[in-house]
């Protein structure tokens, strides 16, 4: 039948101009009903108050207290250590994959500082170190890790999302809540925590768009650590910096470096501020890098040069701010030893308080899907517990 | 009492449920000024304002993923996806935290949402548009289906998922939407989820349905009834998921034999569940193969086909009597 | 089990810094790991050549030969009378519902103007004018919206895709397309066209970010009628220019006046040819105007001001071009006129062919989703089968 | 002859189809370089190159998309998708173009390609690692859902699936990758896609299962047979979508008694519709209620109970016994 019809590839169509043929673009006349002056998207500011060397832009110093500037030192110590306990146990057993996030630290906890209990926080799977800070304790972060459904819900009083394994997922929700903030006029924000490989997921730029659309106060905080798994950033993205991404869906965007605590600091700071007061989303690109593995079951010596790691250890958040808490008097390197032992100390007792009490609860699966379980489940969970006893509940 | 279309008594358990409850917000593709496609929404915008009625971005997968968010945040949002064809951009939002996040967070972050959406053909739409696959809904587990066949009981179950505690996917029969009026009595009426309804109690054979066929396989009944003296008992499923199981296997154990039929395809479909279910309640009063009148397992066709493609009364006449001569 | 953790959500988590008591944020010190200058992302070119009166920038006048020029102002008349036609068609119940392109038909044709055979084309729902253009026959797009298989597949020769009717689902595929074109060393390129609505789906935004990654030859046309239904721009994106959002992705992007074919068609052109040679993907943003429904389902009068369409008659892509054409001396009021009954005596000619050759297959619709019919769905066709021939299969 | 793993077997079936055919090339995260995180396209890279074997963005729905319009520019794409449970995000690309573009265009644009995805339990993965949604695929028109179970019929069905002319979902159950090894013929081997495997000839019961449960239902079947002395005849389905019917009907005719088991969830899984299948085509035959072993209706567990989660040999020792007992 399509034969019949008269469509006609005309063969004669007319082949591209060759090169040249048509004058090269250049701004068409100013015309009535169209301004044709080129379009300035604006600039993107970059922010670094601390560099590698601890080196201060004292005209950016933050007139943080000292109590709060200890703190977060102790912070960024306490999830170091974390980190170390935690890939020896996984090695040892004890943990399930889990993602290790050696030196990031500062990006992590810098995005949360600024926030009160009020505001809300949306981790991904590598944000424990933020975590913590927000008020997670250690064990509960090691049921998370050991595979005990206990350790998914955010605590009592923890406004947090559970954290997010599939990449990109949790955007959207945290979009969400804050648009709930909007409808509420509840004048607190969102920062939610995403790596450079979710920005490629469709989800994040729908969530990007719909919160500048709607002003939402989110505080989007993509963690650029260089890799996603074995891609690295240029096969992620065709642009130098992701900063860009946020301007072009509208919002204020800034590229902060990662491994300084205080820059991310203020700059998380600034843009929950504006949220707060209906100044909408910010775009944080923070600048880090993945020195460790992916995942406990991943191995980057097949994809990643050694030499591409080591300058990042110079660049290492925790020594840099280091010498910024010298500098000012607020630690000496006693006492910054004595904080390194007493996190190592605080980790291992999280550790045992987890071995003491961790337990899974294989009877309780069908308890948390609905308000009240539909009979037809019934029946499933019935059959499941005749099972389970017969096995002998226990093992169990 | 009122008389009204589906549309009508929709819009009505939207406003009355916005009423009750200022934690009751609508979202969708031009819902708003627009009052929806299908005009479901008509009126609310200028009642409850923009803020209760938002129109979104085109983006299915943010409508619902935004939905969680705020239902996280403790709101109640009511989503309008335009066709159920386009549920498919929000798989991933309805699977991972739309029917999880309460099970993730082991109910800290219960999620009361609708998911609101035109479905079926018959309707002359183009394609993608004339979709019926609740069966990936009632395949997933933490979701509600409910599908309701007329004005009067798509008012009142749409109420009652709207204050259900759990997320509920509500697929509208669009070719219903405007195809006959019924009393809706203007009170705040609810039903509950998880029930079907004997719409015609009967001894030879049980017919179960649910949305659109509803229509047909009441035409179908009053041929069978009148003309071949068939006493056939007529079941409106209503709820998908949970499943009334109970009420169909009473029915089955007391006919004997079964039809089903639906608009879904029918590899993985809800009559499949259903004779699974059939098999295994009411395995020893079964006298015949259970028979499956579906749409079959290629994509909703261009319409001047789909009057061919969808089952009809005769499809249904002709199924009842091979299901009742079968020895 | 959690209450045993010791979850501590501080009470005493700092609250966020009272506005001011951190420094605005301005530029970091230069630094040793990161350059801390703000970072200019590139301006977007504005074009356009012919002005909503004709007037014209000679300085950018194409050297299209005259032919050509003829053979496009027909193009656009042509695609205006098919449209008018449609909607009487559809009015009188012989269409289903369809999308009237008024207004928008040289911003349509100018996307595929400057393609060859070998190149691709991935049309929308409201692209009839491009498809004919491409070589579709007119009969064949009626069956289309009349609602017969029939019309969907492209002609035979035609390089397109079918049109999408699901938004913005078609992008991905379209990349892929292009993607085959890397893979084989084909120096050809894919054009393809969506709204300002599509622009927010997820599919979308990863569309064009892994044309970008991959420098695949695409050519992005974002139609920006104003319009997605009843939702107006700035309810759809934050942005006053959509171009921007290419430039977030990291391509070229230009604005371009959509209903001036000159600018679209140099714009379009200058973007396939540095596709076709590696040089990777173009977002281009045509701005036109939905001066008539969304589809024949649709109101405007519900949501629109009438006055908002008003000045876009003035703005009318057929007659400013008709102007330069007289400009030229390559067309006459008179012989205007001509081809202006010639179309409508075309479009006329294409309905009674379709009236005479239009049937619908109801038999076949199992033939073409497997290349062979699998056992179990010959089960399933026989039963369907028939019952049609219960039915009496004629009607059938 | 060559013991192999799972792993193994299917990466020879990729470089043996890349050998054979230059328009085969693969697609997916990680898959380059990296051979992909469970090294099923180790080497490839090395062997073909970054033009063959591409390292997708992070974005399944970027990634099935753009193979779909691959394959309308006639290459053959093999994708990766991480993990099954990844496959949602690419569900509006799998549902409307993957599966329907060779539909929707009268045949003019056939799509060659397949989804390879690792799906199920038991590597105690973390959340959303772990699904078996292949009913989901079952349900929708135009794909072909392929499993395997062993490492042969895994490189077999693989190689079968890229030379296949229609779009093939084909789900590898991680849990076998590496568990046994197996003989694999060195050269090119295909299995014809739609037929089930008679693993076991038997005439007192039949068990229908596939991918990973088929291991567990070996082990029953070993204790059923030599402990109890039950004649089990053991099919692997192989191929969900199209289904060999025939195979199972002709066995159930003859056993008159069926359990069948597999990791994903009950309401309209794969199970339902064999059920209703055997309804229809061996209804007269049936002498008991055919059971279903599946996991539950809930999302799949945090991994600590995943052992208890899943169908073990026992439950299906249990479900053979009860419908052995059922009068
Ligand atoms: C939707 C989805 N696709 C794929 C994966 C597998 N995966 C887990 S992490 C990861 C890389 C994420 O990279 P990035 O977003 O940069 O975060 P990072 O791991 O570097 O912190 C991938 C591909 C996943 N979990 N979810
Ligand atoms: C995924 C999807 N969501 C919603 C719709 C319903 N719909 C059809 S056209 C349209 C608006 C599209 O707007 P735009 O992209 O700007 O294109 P335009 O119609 O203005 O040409 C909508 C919402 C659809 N077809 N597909
Ligand atoms: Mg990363
Ligand atoms: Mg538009």
């Amino acid at each position: 039948m399509p034969d019949e019809l008269n469509d006609n590839p005309d063969p004669e169509a007319p082949t591209p101009a060759a090169k040249g043929q048509f004058p090269e673009l250049k701004h068409g006349v100013k015309s009535s009903n169209m301004d044709t002056s080129p379009i300035e998207p604006g600039n993107i500011e970059v922010l670094q108050i601390l560099d590698e060397h601890g080196q201060l832009d004292k005209s950016l110093d933050p007139p943080l207290d000292d109590e709060l500037l200890v703190k977060i030192h102790r912070g960024l110590v306490l999830t170091r250590a974390f980190d170390h306990r935690m890939l020896t146990m996984q090695r040892q057993g004890e943990m399930g994959t889990f993602a290790p996030n050696l030196g990031q630290e500062a990006c992590q906890l810098g995005q949360v500082i600024p926030l009160s209990r009020k505001d809300w926080y949306s981790p991904s799977y590598r944000s424990f170190g933020a975590q913590i800070w927000r008020g997670w304790s250690m064990e509960r972060l090691l049921l998370l890790w050991a595979g005990y459904h206990e350790g998914f819900p955010p605590p009592a009083g923890v406004n947090d999302l559970p954290f997010s394994i599939v990449v990109g997922s949790h955007v959207l929700p945290a979009v969400g809540v804050a648009m709930g903030m909007n409808y509420k006029s509840d004048a607190s924000c969102m920062v939610v925590n995403f790596g450079d490989g979710a920005l490629s997921q469709g989800a994040v730029s729908e969530a990007l768009n719909i919160a500048a659309v709607d002003a939402a106060p989110v505080v989007f905080v993509c963690e650029n650590n260089g890799w996603a798994i074995s891609t690295p950033l240029n096969k992620q993205a065709a642009t130098e910096n992701l900063a860009v991404r946020g301007l072009g869906f509208g919002m204020p965007s800034i590229r902060v470096d990662g491994n300084d605590i205080l820059a991310m600091t203020v700059a998380v700071d600034e843009a929950a501020q504006r949220a707060r007061v209906g100044g909408g989303p910010t775009f944080i690109e923070a600048v880090t890098y993945r020195m460790s593995l992916h995942t406990t079951a991943d191995d980057p010596t097949v994809y990643r040069e050694e030499e591409l790691v080591d300058p990042w250890e110079e660049r290492c958040p925790i020594r840099r701010f280091e010498t910024y808490m010298k500098y000012k008097g607020l630690l000496t390197g006693e006492r910054i030893q004595q904080i390194h032992a007493e996190c190592e100390q605080e980790v291992i007792e999280a550790r045992d308080l987890f071995r003491s009490t961790a337990a899974s609860h294989p009877r309780e699966i069908f308890d948390h899907l609905y308000e009240q379980l539909p009979e037809e489940l019934e029946a499933q969970r019935d059959a499941y517990l005749r099972r389970l006893d017969e096995r002998g509940g226990s093992d169990g | 009492m009122a008389e009204m279309t589906m549309v009508e008594a929709l819009n009505l358990a939207l406003d009355q449920c916005m009423d009750r409850d200022a934690d009751v917000c609508l979202m969708g593709e031009d819902i708003g000024i627009n009052g929806g496609v299908f005009r479901v929404t008509k009126g609310l915008y200028e009642k409850y304002g923009a803020r209760r009625v938002m129109d979104s971005t085109l983006a299915e997968c943010g409508i619902i993923g935004t939905a969680v968010g705020m239902a996280i945040y403790g709101l109640k949002p009511v989503t309008e996806i335009q066709f159920s064809g386009f549920t498919m951009q929000a798989f991933d939002q309805i699977e991972q935290n739309m029917a999880r996040m309460r099970n993730r967070t082991q109910g800290r972050y219960p999620i009361r949402m609708v998911m609101r959406t035109p479905y079926g053909g018959g309707i002359r739409a183009v394609e993608h548009h004339s979709e019926s696959r609740e069966a990936y809904w009632a395949h997933t587990p933490g979701l509600k289906v409910v599908i309701p066949s007329g004005p009067r009981n798509a008012r009142a179950l749409l109420a009652a998922s709207i204050e259900d505690p759990d997320p509920v996917v509500f697929y509208e029969p669009k070719a219903v939407y405007r195809a006959f009026r019924e009393d809706v009595p203007e009170t705040h009426e609810t039903m509950p989820l998880g029930k079907a309804q004997v719409v015609r109690p009967g001894s030879d054979i049980s017919i179960i349905s649910y949305g659109a066929m509803m229509r047909v396989c009441r035409e179908a009944v009053d041929d069978l009834v009148e003309l071949n003296g068939i006493d056939v008992e007529l079941i409106d499923l209503l709820s998908i998921s949970p499943m009334d199981t109970q009420t169909l296997s009473e029915s089955v154990s007391k006919t004997g034999r079964c039809v089903i039929v639906h608009e879904g395809h029918q590899t993985c479909g809800v009559a499949s569940e259903i004779i699974a279910r059939l098999n295994e309640h009411a395995f020893e009063y079964l006298c015949a193969p259970i028979r499956r009148v579906t749409c079959p397992d290629i994509p909703f066709p261009y319409f001047q086909t789909e009057k061919q493609f969808l089952p009809d009364a005769d499809t249904v006449i002709g199924a009842v009597q091979e299901t009742l001569a079968w020895e």
